[in-house]
Parts: C-alpha cells; structure tokens; sequence
C-alpha cells in the first residue's frame, strides 16, 4: 500500500541531477500530495475571501473551510474544535504560551490569567532535547519573571534520564515543557510519567508534537497535557500555519499575545475587550487557504491512518539503523528502543555538511546541521550531525540508496 | 429577486424588526421581581442587544430590551418578547431550544409552528450561516439572563 | 487594458445563484491572478524543502524563492532586501513593533534597544481612524509601559484633523503610529506633514500601509518612515504572509518577540543570541510558498504599474461616488478629496448587515460592520457601515451593478 | 560521481581541509605585535572559526586560527592561512575581494589563479549557494580581525 501511496507526491518525480529523488528529510518539513495542492487551486479560483466578517457569499464558504479544518483538526488530535487556535507556526503556538504566561505574570488578563502567574520562587522545566523553538521562549519567560529554568537530561541512549525527576519537577514547578519526540533522535518520550509528576506538583504540561502528529496516532485529551503545538508543513499540510490546542478553560485564561481585529469584541479608544477561544489568538486575516489545504491532509492521513503509517516508518527506521551498523566509522547519536523513524548520526573524519552534500549528489535528501537543537548536539559532543527522517511516503528502496551513498562517503573523502 | 432571499426576509420579519416588540427601557435595580439582565454583542457586526427578564408572582416573564443591529436580530427580540407575553418559563426554554435547533439545521429542518409561533418565520435563516448568529443573538441574552434570574431566586428561596 | 486583467482571475467567472459576479470586497482581501496560483502549484509539486538549513539541492532552491521574494518586495516599496521581514500578516509586524519596544521597556535587547525605552513620562500618538491591529497593540504598550495614549481626531470631511497636531504630538512623543489610507473612508493621510512632525520631537514613525501598498505607488524609503506594514493577501498575494519593513538600523536593535528555531546564532541552555533582521523576527519555519507567490503577485503589481491601477481605481471611486449621490437615503461616511476608490456608506433605515445580503443576491460582494475600526464608526454615529472597495480587476460595470441593486435597498426593505 | 562534486570537492580543497594550515593555538594578549581577533558562526550549521591576526614589524601579517566545521571552511581557513604567509596587508584585501566575488558569481567567473592562487580552487563552490558561507566564514573573520588589528595600531599612533 504504501509504495502506492508515493505517486500522490508530485515532488517526489523531480530529478536531481541525473538521480532519483530519495526525500529523508521529512523532519524538516513533508512533501504534499496532490490532493493538497488542487485544495490551493480550488480555493483561490472559486472561494477565496476574508473570513467571519461579511454576508456575501464567497465569505460564507470560506468561513466553512476555515471552521472546518478545525473540525478536521480536532478529529486528528482529540478535543473541540475550539480547542485548535490557528497559528503560523508550532513556533508561534509555544510563544503564544509562553509569552501569555509572562503577560499574566505581569498583571494582564486579569483574575482569571492569575493561575498563570509566575514570579522567582518558582520553576519552569524542560529538556535538554528540546528544539529551540521549546527552549528559547522558556528562556526568555524565566528572565522576564525571575523564575528558574530548569532541565531534564538526555542520557546517552538518547532518551530523557528521569532518575532525577521528582528533585527537578517539585513543588515550585509551574510549567513543565517537553517535546513528545525528538526531532534529532527520533525517541518518543514518555508522556503519561511526566504528566503524571506534573499533576503531582501542580504544573501545566506543555507538549511539543511537531514530530508526533504527524507519524503516529495521538489525542491529546487522552495524553492530558495542557497545552500542545505543532506544524501542518510537517504533516503534509502548507507552510504558513501551525497549530495551538488547548484545553477550553485555560486557553480563556491565558493572555492573548498578538492583538488587532477579529480578536475583540468592543474596542474603544482607551481599551479594548477580547474574544475567548480560539478567535483571542487570532488577530488579524488568518492563513485561510492554508487551513483549507491542511484539512484535506488531515483527511488523508486518516485514510492511510496513522497506527499503519507509524508501523510503516518503524520499519524504515529498522532498515536505516540496521544498515547503518553495517558501515564503518558512522556513529548513530542514541539507541531508545521507543522511536519514530528518525535517525540522526556522526560520520568520523567527515564533517555534516560534506556528508549532506555527497548524498545530494545521490538524489539522497538529508538535512545536516544542528537541527535546531544545539545542547543536544553539544550533549553528544558534536556540533552537527547528519540526519534521515523518513514518511509515508518513503520506502524501501529509498533507505536502500541512502546506505548505499552513505557507505561510499569516508572514501570519497580519502578517510577509509 | 430570488426566493432564498424571500425566504430569509418573511413580511413577519420585516414586519417585526420594525415593531420592535419589547424595545423599552429597562427596569435594572427598578425591577420588583428576581430578574437577570444580559448584553450580548456579535463583534463581526457590532450588532447587540441588552436583555432584561423578570420573573412575575404569576409565573411569567417580562421582557425588555434595546439593542441596535440588523432586521433579522432585531426582529428576533421583537417575536421572542411577544411569545414570552403568553409563555411560562418552561414553554419558553421549550421554544428557546427548539429555535436553536432550527437555526444549526442548515435549511435540512421544517419548523414546528406549534411550538415556535412566529419564531417559525426564521427558518429561512439558517441556510445563511452568517446570519445564524443574528438570528441568535436574542435568544443567546434571553437564556444568560433567565439564568441570572433564577439564580437570584435561588439564592433568595435560601436565605 | 485593466477590463483585460479580469481574465486573469479566475475567480471573477464564479456566479453567485443566478448572478454573475461583482467582487467589490478587496479591501477585505484580493483575489489572485492565475499566475500567482500557479506559483503555489509549481513551489509544492517541484521546490518545497525548508529554506537556509540544508545542503540538498531543493532545500537550495526553496531558499532562493524565499529570499527572491525580499528582493521582490524591496524592489516594490524601498529599501534593501534586509529590510524586509516576513511576517504571519501585517497585524503580525504590527505588533512586533509594538511588543519590541515593551520588550526593550523592560530591559531586554541589551544597549542598542534602549533607543526604544518608554516609561511613563512618554506618550504614545495614534489616530481615531485606525484599523484595529494599528490600535490594540499600542493600547497594550501603553499599559504595560505606563505610556500616555493620545490620538489624532477625525473631521466631518474624514480627514486627519491636524489642527492640534503640536500639542498632540508633543516633545514626550516617542511613537507616532498611522494609517496610509483609512480601509473605511479611504482617505489618503498627509504621510510627510506627520513625518516632519514626528522628525522634530524625536519620535519613531510606524506607517500601516495595508491599504496603500496594493493601490499606489509606496517607496517607504522617500515617505523617510521609521517601520511600515502591510499584508500579502491585500496585494494579489496570498494569505498567512505580511511585511515588517523598517530601517536597518532600527531592526537589529530592537528586541525580537517570537523566538525559537532560525533566528538565533547559539542556544545553551541558559542563554541565546539572536541573529540580525531580518532573520531575528522570523521563528520557525516561515511561510515559504506563501513568499514565492507573492513574488509572483509583485512581479505582476509591477507589471499592471501601481500608478495605473491607482488611476483606475480612482476613476471607479469617482462612479460609485457619484452614483450613489443620486440614491436617496444614502449617507457615504467621509469625502476627503485625496483617496483611494474605496466608499462606505450608511443606508438610512436599513442595517449595513441586510444592505450587504441584498447586494449579495445579486452578485455584488461588498463588506458589512465595523470594519476592525469601532472608534471611527462611533465618531460617524454608527456602530457598522457597507464598504464597496475596488481593486485593479474592477471595472465600471461592477459599479453599475452595484449602483443598481444599491438602488433597490431601500424599497425593499419597505423603508422608500 | 558527477562533475560537480569534482568541481566542488577539488583535491587541493580536500588536502588543504586536512593540513588546516595555521590551525595552531592563538596567542591573545600575549601577542606582541598589534593584534585582532574574530569569531565567526554559521548559524545554519554550526560551523564556527576564531582567526587571530598579528600585524608584524616587517610589513608581514601572521594568522592563527583554530575552529570546527565542513572541509570546505577548513580547506578556506587553511588556504588563507598560506596566501598570508606570503602576502603583505594590501595584498591579502585585494585576495579577499577577488575571493569574495568569485564566491558570488554563481559559477560565472572563471578565477584568477595569478591573484588567488590556491583559492581558486574554491571556483566550483559557487555553484553550491549554500556552501558559499562556508567558504567566505574564514575570509569574514580575517577582514574583521585585520579592521581590529589595524585600529589598534592607529590608536597606538595617536596614543
Ligand atoms: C488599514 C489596515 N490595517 C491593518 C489591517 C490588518 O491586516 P491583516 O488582517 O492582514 O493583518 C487591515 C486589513 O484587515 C487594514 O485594512
Ligand atoms: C520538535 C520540534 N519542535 C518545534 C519545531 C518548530 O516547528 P516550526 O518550525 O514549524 O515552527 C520543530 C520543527 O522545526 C520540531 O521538530
């Protein structure tokens, strides 16, 4: 089935070079099938038009693809479709939390944002894995309230050591922020445990599911986190839009960020009164086709559905990392046993780049660099690394031609 | 013209939105009976409407209300006030619900005139979405307010 | 010529029930040319990978659209491609300015963004006519930095009244913050009177040019403005792409509000550093197809040549301007002599919302309510107007169109 | 293997990516000449390199780096480090803008090995858009540590 499913990605038809494409860099961003582009096409040729604001009839219809793609989110996911506020990012989605909770913490929003407030008795704790997009608003909110950062670290399988757990998340932790897989390893964390400890604390549960959703069944109603974020364009959605989930009451609560129209209900000069969720996070003309487009990849994932489309990239991995053993000198960074098929490694004597620039010339697409995650890198004594991140639309023979360029690279550059 | 706009725009509502049934002034602290008072506002109009309810010794309910908005909310207030002069507090949450019912049917449902009464006349509404929430406004005032009033009474039964 | 464009947009061929149809709504958002949708359908099916992290060979390409689409814009409206920063919209880049300068209040940014510091002592200077994204984000500035809040009033005529313009704009003026052209009235503001107002007390100038940029030629470079802003999908564009543009100088000192991935230089875990702008305000992966399309959308403003559409979108204004002044019972809000071919009026006895559904059933798709812009509507004694708003695809049939069916409003509403 | 990778990976670029010419331990203040150093990072890739550059009595200019990243950084610090060793200061800035336009020419220019020498080598690498800042990462630190050293010196004169 799944080597059927290859021909809706017209992309995956470009040449490079002289080569066939082998895309393995779907941790950065995915493909989009067919379906998803004529969304585009259709929207802008017959329903393109501001939403939630006009009797005419083109923007009633886009109003119904704008709400219907939280409908078709909320069904991926879990939760009502008021829990899913539109962002541009996942980036975007984690600020909103982390720059709503510095805004309660200094006296906005009111009564109701003051179970967000935080000052410098207490705690925020997230990991040493994060992507930086989990890791640099947390920052910045400790040093805008004095609260304490705080880390859980990364053993040397790749994998969250819990062995300090109930010393790092204790009483003063307000927030505990985590990504649910590693977008560098691949590891699955394990959710329930640290949700667990943070209810025992009092914290809210931030996840990042940017390198969940997209790969493997998830609700976030039955994970119980608080808060969540993740990217269409790594679910074979647009660019241009991310996701925010919430539950209802403290998404009310929170703070609004950025603020203009359609957020509001009465504006004055002096002040201003703002919506509840999901409109309070939305101000100004929201990404509307690229809504439209993701609510046609949600339904396409759920056709091929995600427990097979996990199986299916387990299995790639198992190829990756079996192949990979094979060949001398290359270092694969961490082994969890929990793992989607991601897999980030270091190649002795050549540099990532160079890697990532031998593969190219292979049609093989990696991504090198630190991936948005330095302290991890740094944490396995490296400042880069090469990784392959496979989809539903990888196959066999893709992780086939990746091995087989791989193995010619330490030659290539007179190390083996 | 076309007929889905004769639908939407029944002589009843026109008709209504001009009558403005139960546009008065309001009673607030005035007000003898338990009453609740609720201001709604659709922020993609500006259209609001400010509700008051009474709950009378005889088990009805006055209603009154000024607001500012379109033919279809104002015409809303207007049948809602009318029917709450001849309803009881169970009738109305009766006819409140099925109103609601009505509007999300996206034109799929026939109205119960038996129940809705004039109420009936929006049944073309609810083929325009955008419109739904006009239709609503009232009715959305009527029930927080209805709440608040029993609430009072609540309290009161226990003090 | 311009009745040629409209064979361009294949939207304007949809019929709305038995009408054909007359978009007179772009003030809201436009539509866009084929062209432009077929950049979406060419970046998806042949380009996509994530920008600036990759060494393969689509990553390379993707790259270049997206930093093309900087050259695109700066060719447009001024300036250097640096200048250009992407945004989700142009609330979006709104805001960035407004929360910047909290940000830099309250001590972040370092030296360089002290230049941006506001306390108490200072006033802040907006105006009555403006759209609400140019109107929350410095009522929050102001409450937050303790800011005194002041604004322009509006005449009778909808004009900026400037009369007290030196004693409103005053040497405790740090921010003056105003629209090019109302999206209401369509007044065009006197952008150097204010300029050389703001220049002698030493105030910062942020223009919101969302409704001037797609209908006239901008060079922000000679309007000597401090920052502007404004939004792709009001420019043939697509939507969940806006502008920050600002001076150099004045964006590598001021402090960045979302933060995460691509945008920093190094992350430990205690602390980051932050790249220069345009990177500095651009978390996340960014809205890449977005940015190829209108770089295509551009080329095509360019192509029309902005001086012809606002010719043409003047003479349009010019017909419903006079055609509505021979309907009774009609009250157009504003008549400023230098504006675009924008009008919104108020219907005596009928509510803008039932104006805008009659137009409907007959094709004419107009906007209804306050426009994101409650103070000025409350200044013209109305809590929502109808606003018909022309573009480059218009043509003097769709006014005639309009004028008709604007005609039979009122007796069918039972009110003439 | 294609013609390009040969063009990029030119053997003089993979030798020199492992000599690292003037990959030594920088001497800081403890340098006696005037002195300038920088430190420079691809955010993209995390390539980073520090350059130390001592301006000497005799007209001559000694460099010093140390630093981590692709063989093409590498094999460009290397290479300057050997142009330096033979070049006088105006020499090295006429090298560096030469360098600095080959690189962005896209594949355009044909190099001039009388001027570059070795660096001409790096011809290939501005086919490959994003490999240009690799190769332009140790000339950047080398201007910025040259502007350092050279302000030194004028404040020297003055003091
Ligand atoms: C004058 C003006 N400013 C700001 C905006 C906000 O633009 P956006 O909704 O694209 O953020 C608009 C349009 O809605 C506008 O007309
Ligand atoms: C784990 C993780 N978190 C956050 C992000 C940020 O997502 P985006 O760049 O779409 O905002 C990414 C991807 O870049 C990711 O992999």
């Amino acid at each position: 089935m799944f080597s059927r499913l290859r021909g809706d990605f017209p992309i995956l038809d470009v040449r490079v070079g002289e080569s066939p494409l082998s895309y393995l860099d779907s941790g950065a961003t995915s493909q989009k099938p067919q379906c998803v582009i004529d969304t585009f096409v259709e929207y802008y040729a017959q329903r393109n038009a501001a939403v939630h604001r006009g009797a005419h009839s083109l923007a009633v219809e886009a109003t119904d693809a704008f709400e219907n793609g939280r409908i078709a989110v909320a069904g991926l996911v879990g939760g009502t479709p008021e829990q899913v506020c539109w962002t541009k990012n996942a980036t975007e989605a984690l600020n909103i939390v982390a720059m709503g909770i510095d805004r309660a913490s200094r006296g906005f929003g009111g009564e109701a944002a003051q179970r967000f407030a935080l000052g410098p008795e207490d705690s925020i704790v997230i990991t040493e894995m994060e992507h930086h997009a989990n890791l640099v608003p947390w920052q910045q909110l400790a040093a805008s309230t004095g609260a304490q950062l705080r880390w859980l670290p990364v053993t040397d399988s790749g994998e969250l050591d819990l062995s300090e757990l109930e010393s790092i998340v204790d009483e003063t932790t307000k927030v505990l922020a985590f990504t649910h897989v590693s977008n560098v390893l691949g590891t699955i964390n394990p959710v329930e445990m640290l949700v667990a400890r943070a209810r025992a604390v009092g914290a809210y549960v931030v996840l990042d599911a940017c390198q969940s959703v997209p790969h493997m069944p998830v609700d976030f109603t039955v994970l119980d986190v608080d808060f969540a974020a993740f990217s269409a364009h790594k679910a074979l959605g647009p660019t241009g839009l991310g996701v925010l989930w919430g539950k209802s009451e403290l998404l009310d609560a929170l703070p609004p960020v950025l603020t203009g129209g359609s957020m509001i209900t009465t504006v004055a000069m002096e002040d201003s009164e703002f919506m509840p969720a999901p409109q309070r996070f939305e101000a100004g003309t929201q990404p509307v086709a690229e809504v439209a487009a993701f609510a046609t990849a949600v339904g396409y994932l759920a056709e091929v559905g995600l427990q097979d489309v996990f199986d299916h990239e387990r299995e790639l991995g198992r190829l990756l990392l079996d192949g990979i053993a094979e060949i001398p000198g290359i270092r694969v960074l961490g082994d969890a046993a929990e793992r989607i098929g991601t897999v980030a490694f270091d190649v002795d004597g050549v540099h990532a780049h160079d890697v990532g620039q031998y593969l190219d010339s292979q049609g093989v697409a990696v991504r090198v660099g630190h991936h948005c995650a330095q302290p991890l890198h740094r944490r396995f004594g490296v400042t880069a690394s090469t990784r392959a991140s496979t989809y539903l639309y990888n196959t066999a023979e893709d992780c086939r031609r990746f091995l087989t360029a791989l193995a010619e690279v330490r030659p290539f550059f007179g190390v083996a | 013209m076309s007929t889905q706009m004769q639908q939407l725009y029944q002589q009843v509502i026109l008709d209504q939105s001009r009558a403005r049934t139960g546009n008065t002034a309001l009673l607030r602290d005035e007000a003898t009976g338990r009453h609740g008072c609720s201001h709604q506002v659709n922020p993609t109009c500006g259209d609001e409407i400010e509700l008051e309810i009474e709950l009378l010794d005889d088990g009805r309910i006055a209603v009154r209300w000024s607001g500012d908005g379109c033919s279809i909310s104002m015409a809303s207030a207007s049948v809602l006030s009318e029917l709450a002069a001849d309803a009881s507090v169970d009738q109305m949450l009766q006819i409140e619900s099925a109103f609601h019912e009505l509007m999300h049917s996206r034109g799929t449902m026939e109205a119960d005139e038996t129940i809705l009464g004039d109420a009936a006349a929006f049944t073309g509404v609810s083929k325009f979405p955008a419109r739904i929430k006009c239709a609503l406004l009232a009715w959305m005032a009527f029930k927080d307010a209805l709440n608040q009033a029993q609430a009072a009474r609540e309290e009161n039964h226990h003090a």
